[in-house]
Formats: C-alpha cells, structure tokens, sequence
C-alpha cells in the first residue's frame, strides 16, 4: 500500500524536483554576472552575423572609389573603407566570419582536444603518442604554423578553421590529458570501474563530465584566440580573402591608411576587444557556473 | 614639401657639413645583386651603385657611354664592335680588359631573359685587350637600347668571378662601379662604400651617365617591409629617404616641411586575360570584360591619390614620346556595364565563375583586383578572387586552368618588344601576329615606321583583348629635406646625394 | 597527569568575554561563534569539544584575530590578554603578540609548515624575530627546542622539509615552533586528529609534559571527548557557535547535563559492556549557520525541547556545582533522572 | 639531475622528430617554389623547373626528407637558397634580436605582473582588484599589433621620444638598443603581463588560504614577509610555468610584432622564408625554435626543483 | 561452521618504487604492503581488520577487489580464484563484491546527479528498464535513509554522513554478496558515525550481508565485527573473536594499541600505558624477524631473526608472536 503511494508519488516528486531543478540552474544563471554579461554580449554578436544582411545598411561589397576614405556621416555611420564601402556593413558582415572562425575553431579543437586528451590519460601507449605529437605541435610556432598550413591550403575561411584547429588542439589536448588523469585517480572513478564499467563508460560518462571546466575555459580562451589569431594571419596575408570582410581583414587594411583614417580601425578594434571580453567574461562565469563550491543555494 | 625642391641655393651660405652616411629604407630584401638574373628594382636601385654596363641611358632614354668609349656598326648591322675604356679598375684592384666584358656579357647573353628573347644567338668576341665585337644573327634597330637597359642590368663584372658563378648567381659582388659592396645583414641592411679607387667620368651627370662622385661615403638599404614604419622613420628621420612612399601617406608627407616628396611615372598596370582557356578564351567575353571596366575607380583604389597616376591606353612610358601611342583608346576604360553584358549574354555567358588571381604581396595589384572584382559583379558576372602568396601565384599564373584574369604593374621598359604585355610566356599571348608586328618593328629603318608598327600592334591587343592598360602610375620617393643632390630617375640615384646634418 | 595548577584563578591569563565572531558572506552575515565567553588561568589546560563546523576554530583562531587577513569576519566582544584587549590592539602590538605570548598548533601539521624552507628556517624565524637573535644562536636554540620535543636526530631533521617527516614528527616541530618564545598560553586546536593512535597518545603525552614543565596553559581544541577528558582540567562543550556546557572533566565525565553532551557521550561506542547493540543516535544533523533554530540552538534535534524550548533562548545557568554551567531550560529535570551517563550503566 | 636532464633529453628525439615531419611535409606541400621567387616576376616556368632540378627540389619527397635529416645529424642544416649562407649563420644573426626581445618583454611583463598579482590578490575583492583584473582582461583582448601601432603612433611619431623601428644590435651600446627595443617589448609584454599578473594573482590567492600562511601570521611576522617570503614563493610554480611558457611563445610568436616594428629575428626570418620558400630555412629554423621550446621549459623544470623541494624531478 | 564464503590465503601484494629512470630502470625496491595474509570470511559475518596507518589494511579490501593485482596468495570465493581471472571475467564477480571507501567527499562523482549515480551499476549490468531501475533506486534511498527528493541532488548538496549513505546505496543496490568497509566512518563526526554503524548493522541483518570492516578505531570495530584482524606492517599478527581479543589480547602489539586509545568511557585517569616508542617503520625491507620487533617492549634477540607464524593460542585465537600465551 505504502508501495503504491510511493509509485504515484515518485512521477510527481520527480517532475516538480526537476522544476525546482530548473529554477535554480536558472536563478544561479541569472545571478551570475559575468557569465550574464558575457552571454550578452556574445549573442548580440551572433545575432549580428546572423542577421548582417538586415541589419547592414548597406552592401558591404559595393564601392564608391570616390568617396574613399569619408568621415563617419549619416550616410555612412562609421565611414568608408580605402574602397569606399560602408565600414559598418563591412563590420557587420565581419562579425559573421570572425564569430564563424570563433566558434568553429574553439568547437572542433575542444572535441578533438577532448578525444586526444581522454584517451591518452587513460591508455599508456596512446599517451606516448599522442603527447609526443602534441608536444612536436606545441613546439612549433602556432601563428608560424597557421601561416604555412594557410600557405599549403589556399585562403579561406575553411582553411583558417583548419589551420587554427590544427593549431588550438594540442593545448586543449594536454589540458584535458592533466585534468583528466588527476580525475581518473579519484575514488569516484573507481567506483564505477568497481561496479563492472567499461572504458568507453569510464571515460565518456565518468571523466569527461569533470574535465569539461578546464575545457570550457580553455575553448573560450581559444574562441579569443582564434579570433585574434585570424585577425593576425589576415594581417600577414594568410587569413580570410578578400573582398569578404572579417575583423581581421578589416584591421589589416586600416594599417595601411592609419594615418589619413584613424576611424576605419577603431570599429572592428572595438568589436574584436568586445567579443574578446565577453569570452573571458563567459570564461569566468561558466568556471563560476560549474564550481560547486560557489554560491550552492 | 614639394617635388622640385632646388638644393643649389643651399650650398651657398655656409659650407655646410655632411653626414657620412646615408640611411635609405627599402621596401624589401633584394634576391640578389646578380643584376643579370633579376628585374627586381630594388636590386636595380642598389646594385647600380656597385656596376656599371657598356652603354646606360641619360635624361632622355638615348645611349650614352659609360665603360665603352664608342662603337661601331658593320654595314649589315650584324657586328657591332666597342672600344672599352681604359684604366677602369674592379673593386679587387683588377684592370678591366675585353676578357672581363666578353665573359660577362656572354653570360648574360646566356641567362638573361631579356638577352636571350631580344638577342638571342649574339656573342661577344675579343679583339685585343680593349675591344671586342658583338656579333647579332639578324639585324634590328634596338641593340645598342637593349644593351642600356637597366632591367636584367648586363653588368661588367671580372672574368674569374663570371666564372665562378651557379645558377643561383655569382658569389660576389665585384664592380666597378662609385660603390663597393661591404655588407650584406640578411633582412636587416646591405651596406655600400665609397670605393675610393672609382674612376670618373668627367660629364655631367644625367640620370645614369655622367659624373658619379660617391659625395656620401656609406649608403645603407634598410629593409622596412612595413609601410607604416617606413613613412614614420623618413618623418622622423630615421631614414634619410624612403623608397616607395605609400601612397596613402602621399598627401600626408606634402604637408610635412621636413620631408621632400619625388614623383615619377614608373609603369603601367595591366591586366593580363586568359586567351587559351575558361571562359574568357571567347573574345567577346574578353571584350565585355574590358567593357565592364572603370579605370578611374580601379586606379583610384589602387594609388589613393589623383597625383599619383594617368589614365591612358597605351602600354609604354607615357613621357616617352617615341612609343606612347594611344590605339585602341575606344576599347580603354568604356565603363559601360550595358555593353558588358550584352556581349557576355551573346557569347552565352551564364554566371560561370571568372577567376581574378592576385597576391596580397603586392597591395596596388591586390586592391586593383578587388575592385575589378566589384565591377565585374556590377556588370552581372561572377568573379571570385584567388588570392595566393607570391611564389603560390607565380606558380598558378602558369597553369591556364586556375586563373582567368589577372592585374600586375610592370615597370616601364624602354622598348616595346621588352614589355611583358607581348611576351608569349607571360600571360600565354602567342599569337602569330605579335611575331610578325614585332620583327617589323624591330626591322624597322626609322622612327617613325617603327612607332606605326606598334601602335597598329597595341590596336590589334585591344581589339583582341588579349589584356588591357589599366593606368600608369607614379613611384613616390621621400627624402628628408636635409637630403639634396638625389635624382629620382626611373629608379632612384643616390651617387651624388648629399645629407647635411 | 593533571597539571592541577588553580591557584591563580583571580588573574585569568585569557579571559574571552561574550565574544561574537561572524561572517559577511554572499548570502548574509552568518554567526560562526555566538555570545562565547570562557577563561584560561595560568598552568591550566583548558579544553573544548564540539561537532564539525560549531565554530571551535574560528574561536580559536579570533584569539590571535587570524581571520581578518583572509575573511570578512566581523568581531564583537573582548579578547582579554592578561589586561588588554587583543581585538582593540593595533597590528604591532599584535605582532609583537603572536608567536610571542601566544602561540598556536594547528589540526593539520603538514600544511600548516611552509613546505619550501626547512625546519630550522621556519623555527629560527621566530627566534630572530621575538628574540631578537642572531642566526647562529637561533639555529642552536631551534635544535635544542626540537630535542625537547623528543625529536631523535634533532639537528637533522632541523635541516629537513617537512614532506621529508612524518606526521607525528612534523607536529613535533609545530610544537617546537609554538614553544620556542616560551609562550604564556599555547592554542592546540586538534593537534593529533591527523595521526594514528598510537602516536596521538606521544603528543598527547608531550604537551602534558610540556605544560607540567614550563607551566604553559594551554587551550585544547579537539572533537574526540575521550582526548579532551585524558588531558583537560576543564572542558567547554560547543554547540553552533554556542558553549552549551561547561564543567571540569571530572564533572563532565559523571554527570553531563545537556541534552547534546549526553547525546555525544552515548553515540560512542564502547569498549565495555556488551557489544553489538544499536548505539544512541542524536537526531537530525547540525543546522546550517544560515537557519540557525531560534530558541535554544539544540531544540531541533533535542528529546527534551518543548515549546520553550523552541522560543526563548536559554541562559548558560550555573548548576549550583562544581563551576558547572549548562545551557538549557531542562537541566535540572535531566539531573534528577540521573541517568548517569558516563557510560557505566546501560 | 643528470640522469633527468639525459632523460628529457632523450624524450626530445620523438619531438623533434614529429616536429621535422610536420615541417617538412608542410612546406613540401605548399604551392611555390623558391626558384620562382629567385628569379622573379618575369621567369619562365621552364626557367624555374630547370632551377629546381638544379637545386634538387623535383627529387622525391622521401629522399629529400632524409637527405636533409642525415646532413642535420651530420650537423648541417643547409644552406640558405636566397640568403646565401648557411641556415645555422642565419639563424645565428636573427637569433639575437629576438632573444632580446623576449627578455625585455619578459622583463617588462614580470615586473608589472607580480607586484600588481600580489597586491591584488592580497586587496582581493576591493575596488583595486577588480579595476586590476579589467585591465587585465583589457589587456588580454587587445591585439598585439593594435597596441604596437598605437605605441608606435604615439611615442615616435606624435612625441618623438623614441625611434619608429629598426633594430641596432647591442654592440652598437645598450643605450641605442634598449632605444630600439623598448616599444616592441612593450607591445609584446603587456600582453603577457596581463596573463601573468591574472595568474600571479589566483596562484597568490590559492596560497594565502593555506593552512602555513595562517601559522606564519601567528609566529607575528609582518604582513609583507608573510606575503612575500612565505607566499610568494609557494605560488611560484604555477607562475613559473606560465613564464615559462610564455616566454617560449616569446620567442617564437613574436612574428607580429617583429614585422611591425621591423626587427630582424626569427619570426621575420620564418615568415620571409615563408614567402620566399627558402626551404631549408624554414626546417632549420623551426627545428631551432622547438629546441629553444624545450630548452626553456626544461630550465623552468629544473627551477622546480630550486624552488619547491616537494618537486623532486627524478620521480614522477 | 559453514564452509567460509571468502577464504584469503597467504595474500602477498607490493608496490614497485622506482629510481631515477622512472619505470625503465625498473624498481629499485618494494613496499611490502601485503605480507602473506590470509583469513575467512563467513556468510553474514563481519570480519574487522584494525591496524595503524599504512598497515596494509586498505591494500588488502582492494587486493581481493582485483584493484592492483596481487603478488601471490588466493582469494577463493565461493571456490574460484578471483586472482586467477582476467579482468574481464572478473566483470562477472563484480556484482557480488562491493566497496565502501572511506572518503564520502572523493568518491561519489560531483557531476552525477545521486540518481544517475545509483543507476549506473544497474546500467551497466543491464538490469531493468528506466522505469525498473527508478524504482530501485527509490527503493534503495529509502533503506540507507534518504528522502525520496535527494534523486536530483548533487552529492555536494550533502552532508557526511549523508554521502556515506549515498555511497552505501551505491555498494548495495546490485545485491552484493560481500561488501568491504574500508574506513566507512572515520571520516564523520561521532554523533553521525553512530548512525552510519547503525544503519550497517541493521542492513546486514536484514540483507544477510557478508563484511569487511576496516578501520583504526578499536571500539568501532568491536561494535560491529564477529572476528577482527589486527594488522602491522602489512601483516595480521593476530586474529580471533571479538569478545576474546577485546578481552585478553595476546599479542604485544595489539596490547599497545588498545591502551593508546583515549577510551572516554575509561575514564578520565591516563592508567598506566604502554606508549609505543617511534612510529611504525618503513615498509620497503622485507623484515627478517618479527615486524614489530623495532617497537616492541619485549623484543629479544629471537625477534630480530626469527619471524613468528600465526598459532592458535587460545580456540579461535591466533597470534604471531614468540612470546604471547
Ligand atoms: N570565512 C568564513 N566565511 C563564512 N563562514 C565561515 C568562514 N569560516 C568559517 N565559517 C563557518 O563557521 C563555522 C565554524 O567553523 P570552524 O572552522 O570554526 O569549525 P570547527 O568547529 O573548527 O570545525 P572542525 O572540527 O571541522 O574544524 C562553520 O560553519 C563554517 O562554515
Ligand atoms: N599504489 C601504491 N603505490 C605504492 N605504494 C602504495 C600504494 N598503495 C599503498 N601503498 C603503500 O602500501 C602501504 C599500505 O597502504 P594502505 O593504504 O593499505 O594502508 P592502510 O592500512 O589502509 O592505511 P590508512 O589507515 O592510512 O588508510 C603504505 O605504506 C602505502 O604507502
Ligand atoms: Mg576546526
Ligand atoms: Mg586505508
């Protein structure tokens, strides 16, 4: 008897827990700053890309050579480029390839650097290998790397991707590969391996999980850098070809015209600091987020 | 500041002092100083202060003597003997005799492009210490021209270090020229010094020929890639001159009381058309492409500055009265978007990709590519730019699949059959009627025959749009105002260039 | 092994009165250590037991205003030191103080040395600075401090890291460290409860030694009432921030008189008496500091709360007895049942 | 020790050897050859296949790697096709600047860093810190060239205090170099030093509530004593590494900075063998650079040891 | 007596220490954690091991859990040599050994909510479905002690005492045969430690659990264990019944460690003790003589040569040592 109250009960503790559940998540969200500001700001920026062609007043593309070089006018709210095109289209539309490069990069090289990173702290021969490759790739000058990888590819926003992929990973990787080797230690993991789990199991459900804060922090680290670093291979030359826009780009060929038109760097330096920012702004909130020893209601 | 800044005034009051040395920033680190493998200008612009040639051109692009005392012609115009001067003597100390001419330019008969393309089966020959013979298969009117010429500079150098030299070039760098070499700082500087040892010639000075008196005993080429930084250090005067101002500092720098602005037309911007393959192998697609185009805009974008470029059709020296010749004018800068895509949809264009190669590494090629981009777009087609490092696009420019069109700026050359535009290895224009209008030009008795053939050739280019003229732009030097004596010629002259302090 | 030294009780070495210690933290201000008052004589060694978390080291610690540094800890009250107030003192004064006049051991040994300098570097220190010695001096004084702590090798372990010694030796050396000015009172606050018995019982042993000896009070902090009872002339019980119960040892041992006292007493299990049976369980766990019960701080988990209980905090009353003093409305219902809890019966 | 240093040692051979394969591969599959740079604008490409026979270039892949690999063990790194020298002299003349460089900015970035860290961490929580570690982040966020071109603007050309670029070499006084030097540096160590003092401060922050630093204040010591002979130098790993690492990624990623304030050193070298496919250039340089990594990281190992005696370096 | 479920026999387990070349210059020398232990363990029974730090007790529970191999001897369960198998079949055995650590902190995962904690085993044993298992684990919370609503906590949401039940839930909720305390409360504080010796007492009994219950407190083991072990240096130096061993310890080692106990209900005289001298020795030396010849008060020449065998001193009462009667 008892039993069935218990049955019918457990459906409804369970989705009013799970309510409750919610709630917290969400009031330990909405009160954390940071993490607030930073998902702001980001998403305003996402919202940007996504929706340049709307919000761009004008094609980032055409050029009016005549009217190089204009000063911020109600006509061109930011200016003109050395082409004549409209700075703040150009740093709308920019916002898609730098945000792209962003979360690309930091994506692709967390779940790699994920894959890498778990295994090598879990099976000895694999560490070998993979941490001597990682070790070579580190070794290696990663802007250096960029470039000659870009060199071999051809420019374009896949090939950055590439390139930064290449290059983010192995850090990732060894971040993962320590903080998972401190977690494969715990008793906790033990206790799984002691119930008769495999190491698929072990390592994608147990240790994962526990390393995902370093991971986090170092993805949105590399999200920064991608972008700075797409930014610093456009200025080499090796980043995104024009005419598309990108941040980088942006910046690059405002160097050449500093001295006439201070104002075509100061928009994208803007936005590239901005994101930059929100990033580790997002860093810090998500370690908050995940920390359990912070502010638990 | 200004462009004709006169520093005889100057001299008079005081005599004034002067710094041993000058700091000259260079755009980028030369290949080589070997002059016969390369025609890259800055190499020109320093080792022409280490060698000397045969004959070199004045002010008026007219050969002028320099380590020959004169020449003759055989009748049939096919020998060609120069008596050398004598008492010349090398860097090393060695006497320069017919052994040291015959090897040198046989060499570079041999590994110049432009020796073997324009004078292709010559050879030098020795008759007694101080003469030798230059023999041609054929004979044309522009030998003696193409012996001045600075682009592939047939430089004088010592037998024994012809000799020595390897594909890649010759191991050093011996003159005899106002300057010896001294040091070589990979990436960062070349030195010259004044070799004291220099022999004269007591005329004067004008452009190449004439008088070099070596009046600032060490000049030095720093290579400051950056634009920025270079325009900074000639304002601050870090660097006494700064070759190739950027031209968006153009405006900028003319405002600045201590800096001197030079200004020079320096070469044409032209895009070259795929003719062998893609879509552009359709002359009237070749001719709607050149419809499309805008050339104030694209040269605009390109030099920033109205100054600093002329619009006109023809291909050569636009100051240099004997070629500049403006055919095909009606098929130059139409900016017709109308016209463009009538003859693209009669030569059944349908939106396949056009595709504009450039390299970032040159950024008035790369600029000039984009906006040609634009107005292809404008113009209804669609165009994508492929833009590769340098070594990447001298490698595709070859391959006639991966590229469609592409722009580059040429310097002048003195005579047509020297320019890129006519070289069938360049952008693939091998057609047999450049053979024949060249070799009438070339056998031409006068001027003005010789001048008919060409123009009726750049006619014959745009009305087979084989490649277009875009602009002629200026090459922009600076010095700072403390510099005088300096010439800006088609490269800048830093023999007699004076810095006070 | 009592030091049975009452003969100073007029001049209390440290006298702790109402003192009040709490927390700004992000979810209010939280009182760690409520309303406490006690005393140290000169020679005594006073101790005071109580659950993780009831504010025991924060006390302790508040003696030597060791928090400020790194908390948002807000005091109220008075630490007297013989006749001044330690929570009024200007930090030079203060750091005259420390180490000097009092000297602290804390729980952990390991990490309470500085693991990058050896032993005699961290001793020494405290040497040159208090005494104003000279290096050379400092090092002879540390190796014979470290010998009076029944280090074996004493010069070598001076030279030592302390990852390079056991437990038991490392909190030698924290000892050796604390008595090295010849402090007049010595704060343990659980001293042995990183070590195993056996070596518990040496430190244990020592510190009596040492108390005998040198006639150093000693405030002794531990959660294990059989430590407290072996050592302590005197014990303190803590209750969330609060002393529910405060009596001689002997007292404590026969006849306990809160209801969390007894609580503890009983959930022990013992060496005696038959085996096996269900063990006496306190109900209920310590209330966060953040819903502290209103009332008497105990009512939630106590057998005896009523509805007093629940509104109206009790006083620390005095028993009558012995210098016996219980925190509860109850106390007296309690001494008549007379369960005698030491442990004898049941 | 020594057995530790022959272990790491021995542990570089897989490295480098990764290393040497990526590079090689990498440039082996870029488009480009050096002989058309070399010869410029107006070559034939008959012109640059002949000279890339001539220079071995059309050999297969395979043979060439270990061509290249056994002159390097021989000692040899080859020559430099465009510089005409040997790739260890050219290394040896770009090396300097760059290490130059690094250590100012290290310099520049340690003493900003660690004073500012552990001031901060010892105000955690006041208006100083937080204003500390926005700065901080600021500094993160900008890039470096943005911050080069801004110095640049305004402490040559606006002020004129200081020369816009260049590089005289420390012969020529360090007075002139440190001239030369000082706005590179300080565009390439104010990056770090915002990293550093951000770690400075947390590893600060971990150490000050540890059990040891309470038992320093109760021995009475004063509170700077506490701060920097206790604390300091138990926070010290973490901010070593981080400077070690950093310092490695000096050396090496000073490429921006290098083009923009045009100074000599590796990453210029790198990049213009880059464009110049100078081939052995690029292999022996990076070779350099990766071993200059592990020399580095290796120091910052053993100091460990001097630091920290729980780091005992033979053991895992 | 029944046949024993679990039969140690002369477990041996060392640990390599390396030199300075790391595991390629192999070890340089052993810690002898485990010196040939042997002892039964019978069906509802709970066998006790006491024994100061580092004795080997832990070494021992996670030797027979086939959690760092062994280095000689038997573990026969139920007739097999859990030794003998490979990992794999030893996935098979899993189910019916369980383990309780000692740190309620460290061992349960802080990112699993206590559900998904308690369901895995049953996942990974394939047991059930969703619905099965919830119920399960429902089941399971309710007889550790536990509310319903703590299915969605994170273990950080607790207390001790209350992780020490989640952890137990966890160990029993596949119906182990034998589960193996390893230091379950000495972790918490006395008043939560009765609970927890509570709720194991009653749960063996009501599950017929078979234990090992390790730990350093005397009187924990006494309330809660038939047998118990007393372990030094990695070996048992002795072995009997509760009542007998708490009442006339035979061997030097367990007197010593008896009256070191600060027993609060002994009262507050120190009686006359016997303080061992120095602290337990290194372990890496494979001792000739009686391992607690260095602490002995008793030690005699004998003891540093000859190392005792166990021998029924008294029914069911073994001791190793030359002396003890
Ligand atoms: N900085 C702080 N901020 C907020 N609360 C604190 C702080 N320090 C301690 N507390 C709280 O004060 C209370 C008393 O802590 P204290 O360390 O004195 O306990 P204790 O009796 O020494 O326990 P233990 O036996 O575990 O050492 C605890 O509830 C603790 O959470
Ligand atoms: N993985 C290991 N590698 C090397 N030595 C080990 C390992 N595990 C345990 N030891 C050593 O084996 C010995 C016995 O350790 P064990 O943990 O079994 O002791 P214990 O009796 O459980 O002690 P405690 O009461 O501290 O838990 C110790 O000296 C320990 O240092
Ligand atoms: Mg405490
Ligand atoms: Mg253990």
């Amino acid at each position: 008897m008892q039993n069935v109250n218990q049955k019918e009960s457990t459906k409804d503790i369970r989705s009013r827990l799970l309510k409750e559940q919610r709630q917290l998540m969400w009031l330990k969200l909405r009160t954390n700053r940071s993490l607030m500001i930073g998902i702001v700001i980001l998403t305003l920026m996402v919202l940007i890309a996504i929706f340049a062609p709307v919000l761009a007043p004008s094609d980032p593309y055409a050029m009016k050579v005549t009217e190089r070089l204009t000063l911020p006018s109600p006509e061109h709210f930011l200016g003109t480029d050395g082409f004549g095109r409209d700075l703040l289209s150009r740093v709308m539309y920019g916002a898609r390839v730098s945000m792209t490069v962003g979360l690309a990069v930091s994506a692709l090289s967390s779940i790699f650097g994920l894959a890498i990173g778990l295994y090598a702290s879990y099976f000895k021969p694999l560490d070998h290998i993979f941490m001597r490759i990682c070790d070579g790739l580190i070794a290696i000058p990663g802007i250096l790397l960029a470039i000659a990888l870009m060199a071999a590819l051809g420019a374009s926003i896949w090939n950055v991707v590439i390139a930064l992929t290449v290059v983010f990973t192995p850090s990732i990787a060894r971040v993962v590969r320590s903080s998972a080797i401190v977690v494969r230690e715990q008793a906790y993991i033990e206790a799984v391996y002691i119930q008769g789990a495999g190491h698929l199991r072990i390592l994608w459900l147990n240790i994962a999980p526990n390393v995902l804060s370093p991971l986090l922090i170092q993805a949105t680290f590399v999200f920064a850098s991608a972008i700075l670093s797409e930014a610093a291979l456009s200025f080499l030359g090796a980043g995104i070809p024009a005419p598309e826009p990108s941040w980088g780009n942006i910046l690059q060929e405002s160097k050449l015209v500093i001295h006439k038109a201070w104002w075509v760097a100061v928009m994208p330096g803007i936005m590239l600091i901005l994101s930059v920012l929100s990033l580790n702004l997002l860093g810090d909130g998500l370690r908050d987020f995940f920390d359990p020893h912070t502010k638990k209601r | 500041g200004g462009k004709d800044e006169s520093s005889s005034t100057m001299d008079v009051a005081a005599a004034p002092t002067y710094k041993d040395t000058l700091n000259i920033a260079i755009t980028a680190q030369p290949p080589t100083l070997d002059g016969a493998l390369t025609s890259s200008e800055v190499s020109l612009t320093i080792s022409g202060n280490l060698f000397e040639q045969l004959y070199t051109m004045n002010m008026d692009y007219e050969p002028t003597p320099e380590l020959a005392e004169s020449y003759t012609v055989s009748d049939d115009g096919l020998v060609y003997t120069f008596n050398l001067r004598q008492g010349v003597k090398f860097h090393n100390g060695k006497l320069m005799t017919a052994d040291d001419v015959v090897s040198s330019m046989n060499r570079w008969l041999e590994v110049s492009s432009r020796g073997k393309s324009l004078l292709g089966g010559s050879v030098f020959e020795k008759v007694d210490d101080f003469t030798v013979t230059m023999t041609v298969p054929e004979p044309t009117s522009d030998v003696l021209t193409i012996i001045s010429t600075r682009t592939f500079f047939p430089v004088i150098m010592p037998k024994e270090v012809i000799e020595a030299a390897t594909p890649e070039g010759v191991q050093e760098y011996i003159g005899t020229g106002p300057y010896k070499f001294q040091e070589w700082k990979q990436d960062q500087y070349i030195h010259l010094v004044k070799y004291d040892d220099y022999t004269m010639i007591d005329s004067k000075p004008s452009a190449y020929s004439g008088r070099k008196e070596a009046a600032t005993p060490n000049l030095y080429f720093y290579v400051v890639s950056d634009h920025s930084t270079r325009i900074a250090g000639v304002k601050t005067g870090e660097y006494d001159v700064c070759e190739s101002v950027p031209l968006e500092n153009y405006e900028d720098l003319m405002n600045d009381q201590n800096v001197t602005l030079y200004s020079q037309p320096s070469g044409s911007m032209n895009a070259f058309l795929n003719i062998k393959e893609g879509v552009l192998s359709d002359v009237k697609m070749r001719q709607a492409i050149l419809a499309a185009l805008n050339m104030d805009e694209i040269m605009l974008a390109s030099f920033s500055d109205k100054e600093l470029f002329t619009l006109a059709p023809g291909y050569m020296n636009v100051n240099q009265p004997q070629w500049a010749v403006n055919s095909g004018a009606e098929y130059y800068n139409q900016k017709n978007p109308d016209k463009a895509k009538k003859l693209a949809s009669e030569a059944g264009y349908t939106g396949e990709t056009i595709k504009l190669l450039t390299t970032p590494d040159y950024q008035e090629m790369y600029t000039a590519t984009l906006v040609v981009q634009e107005q292809l777009r404008q113009a209804g087609f669609t165009a994508e730019v492929l833009s590769l490092d340098f070594p990447s696009f001298m490698k595709a420019r070859v391959d006639f699949s991966q590229w469609d069109l592409f722009i580059t700026s040429n310097g002048y050359q003195i005579i047509p059959p020297m320019h890129l535009v006519l070289n069938p290895t360049w952008a693939g224009f091998d057609v047999p009627e450049v053979a024949t209008a060249v070799a009438a030009m070339r056998g031409a008795a006068d001027n003005e025959t010789a001048r008919k053939a060409w123009s009726d050739l750049q006619q014959f280019m745009y009305e087979f749009g084989s490649s277009t003229a875009i602009g002629h732009y200026n090459d922009a030097m600076a010095t700072s105002s403390n510099v005088s004596n300096f010439v800006f010629f088609d490269l800048p002259i830093y023999w007699n260039a004076v810095v006070s302090e | 092994m009592k030091s049975n030294m009452k003969q100073n009780e007029k001049t209390p070495l440290l006298n702790v009165k109402n003192l009040k210690v709490q927390f700004e933290t992000d979810r209010g201000r939280v009182t760690a250590v409520d309303n406490v008052s006690f005393s140290v004589n000169p020679g005594e060694i006073v101790g005071i037991v109580g659950e993780s978390g009831c504010g025991k080291s924060v006390m302790s610690q508040t003696i030597l205003r060791l928090l400020e540094h790194t908390d948002p800890v807000i005091y109220d009250g008075q630490v007297m030191f013989r006749d001044i107030d330690i929570l009024k003192m200007n930090l030079k004064d203060l750091h005259t103080l420390r180490g000097n006049d009092i000297a602290v051991i804390f729980q952990d040994p390991l990490t309470s040395l500085n693991p990058v300098y050896t032993v005699a570097n961290q001793i020494e220190e405290v040497l040159i600075l208090h005494k104003s010695m000279k290096k050379k001096q400092a090092l002879s004084r540390t190796i014979e401090l470290l010998e009076l702590t029944g280090i074996p090798d004493p010069a070598r372990c001076a030279n030592q890291y302390p990852h390079e010694l056991s437990g038991g030796m490392q909190q030698r050396v924290m000892i050796a460290m604390a008595l090295a000015c010849e402090p007049k009172l010595l704060i343990a606050d659980e001293p042995t409860t990183a070590l195993d018995v056996t070596i518990q019982a040496q430190i244990l042993e020592l510190i009596v030694d040492l108390n005998k000896k040198l006639g150093m009070a000693v405030l002794f902090i531990s959660h294990d009432l059989g430590v407290v009872t072996k050592i302590c002339d005197s014990v303190r019980v803590m209750y969330l921030g609060q002393i529910v119960e405060e009596t001689s040892t002997e007292v404590l041992f026969t006849q306990p008189l809160h209801p969390y006292t007894i609580g503890l007493i009983r959930s022990i299990p013992r060496m005696e008496g038959e085996r096996g049976k269900e063990l006496y369980v306190i109900k209920g766990t310590v209330p966060s500091l953040f819903n502290v019960p209103e009332g008497c701080h105990f009512c939630t988990r106590c057998e005896w709360a009523d509805q007093k209980c629940f509104t109206q905090e009790p006083p620390l009353t005095e028993t009558g007895f012995d210098d016996h003093r219980v925190k509860c409305w109850h106390f007296r219902e309690i001494a008549c049942l007379d369960k005698g809890v030491g442990g004898r019966n049941e | 020790m020594i057995v530790y240093i022959s272990k790491r040692l021995l542990s570089l051979i897989p490295v480098l050897f990764v290393v040497s394969i990526v590079i090689f591969l990498i440039v082996h599959i870029t488009p480009g050859s050096p002989a058309a740079t070399l010869l410029g604008m107006e070559a034939t490409p008959e012109e640059i296949e002949i000279l890339n026979d001539q220079m071995g270039f059309n050999r297969p892949i395979h043979i060439q790697y270990f061509s290249w690999v056994s002159n390097v063990l021989k000692g040899d790194l080859g020559d430099s096709i465009f510089m005409k020298q040997p790739v260890s002299v050219a290394i040896k003349e770009h090396f300097p600047p760059t290490l130059s460089l690094a250590i100012l900015a290290q310099i520049i970035a340690v003493f900003i860093a660690i004073p500012f860290g552990i001031l901060a961490a010892h105000k955690r929580g006041t208006v100083f810190d937080s204003t500390l570690m926005i700065l901080a982040l600021l500094g993160m966020a900008i890039p470096g060239f943005l911050l080069g071109l801004f110095l640049m603007l305004i402490f040559s050309v606006q002020l004129g205090w200081l020369p816009v670029a260049g590089y005289r070499s420390l012969d020529m006084g360090i007075w002139t170099h440190l001239r030369y030097m000082i706005l590179p540096a300080l565009s390439l160590g104010m990056v770090q030093a915002a990293l550093i003092t951000r770690m400075t401060r947390s590893s600060m922050l971990d150490v000050l509530y540890n059990n040891f630093i309470k038992t320093a204040r109760a021995k009475g010591l004063k509170e700077q004593i506490v701060l920097l002979k206790h604390a300091l130098k138990n926070a010290g790993l973490p901010i070593l590494t981080v400077l070690g690492q950093s310092f490695g990624t000096l050396v090496t990623g000073a490429v921006v900075v290098e083009s923009l304030f045009n100074i000599p050193g590796m990453g210029q070298l790198v990049l213009n063998s880059i464009t110049r496919r100078d081939i052995a250039v690029i292999q022996g340089v990076v070779l350099f650079i990766t071993l200059i990594y592990v020399a580095v990281n290796l120091i910052v190992d053993l100091m460990y040891g001097l630091i920290d005696p729980r780091v005992r370096l033979d053991r895992k | 007596m029944s046949e024993p479920i679990l039969q140690v026999k002369s477990l041996q387990k060392k640990f390599p220490i390396y030199g300075s070349m790391g595991r390629l210059g192999g070890a340089v020398a052993y810690v002898h954690a485990v010196n040939d232990v042997s002892f039964n363990l019978y069906e509802g029974q709970t066998y006790g091991l006491v024994g100061e730090s580092g004795s080997g007790k832990t070494t021992v529970g996670r030797t027979i859990l086939g959690l760092n191999g062994s280095d000689g001897g038997k573990v026969l369960y139920q007739g097999t040599n859990l030794m003998a198998l490979d990992s794999k079949e030893f996935r098979l055995y899993r189910r019916d050994l369980q383990l309780v650590f000692q740190d309620p902190f460290s061992s349960l995962n802080p990112r699993k909510r206590v559900g998904s904690l308690l369901e895995e085993p049953l996942i990974i044993h394939k047991i059930g479905d969703v619905k099965e298992r919830q119920e399960k684990v429902f089941a399971i919370l309710e007889t550790v002690g536990l509310q319903p609503e703590h299915y969605f906590r994170f273990p950080h949401e607790f207390s001790g005492g209350q992780r020490q039940r989640i952890g137990l839930a966890r160990a029993l909720i596949m119906n182990p045969k034998i589960v193996i305390c390893d230091e379950p409360v000495s972790a918490l504080d006395v008043s939560i430690q009765a609970q927890i010796l509570n709720l194991l007492k009653r749960i063996q009994r009501e599950l017929k659990l078979t234990m090992i219950f390790i730990t350093h407190d005397i009187s924990v083991v006494r309330h809660i264990s038939n047998r118990i072990g007393v372990m030094y240096l990695g070996h048992i130096v002795e072995d009997a019944l509760t009542d007998d061993l708490i009442a006339t310890p035979r061997h030097p080692y367990t007197k010593a460690l008896f009256s070191a106990i600060p027993d609060f209900s002994k009262g507050s005289n120190m009686k006359q003790r016997t303080i061992l001298k120095g602290e337990i020795p290194s372990n890496t030396m494979k001792i000739s003589g009686c391992p607690f010849s260095l602490r002995c008060p008793l030690a005699t020449e004998r003891c540093n040569v000859e190392q005792p065998l166990m021998r029924e001193i008294a029914p069911q009462h073994f001791t190793a040592c030359h002396f003890a009667e």
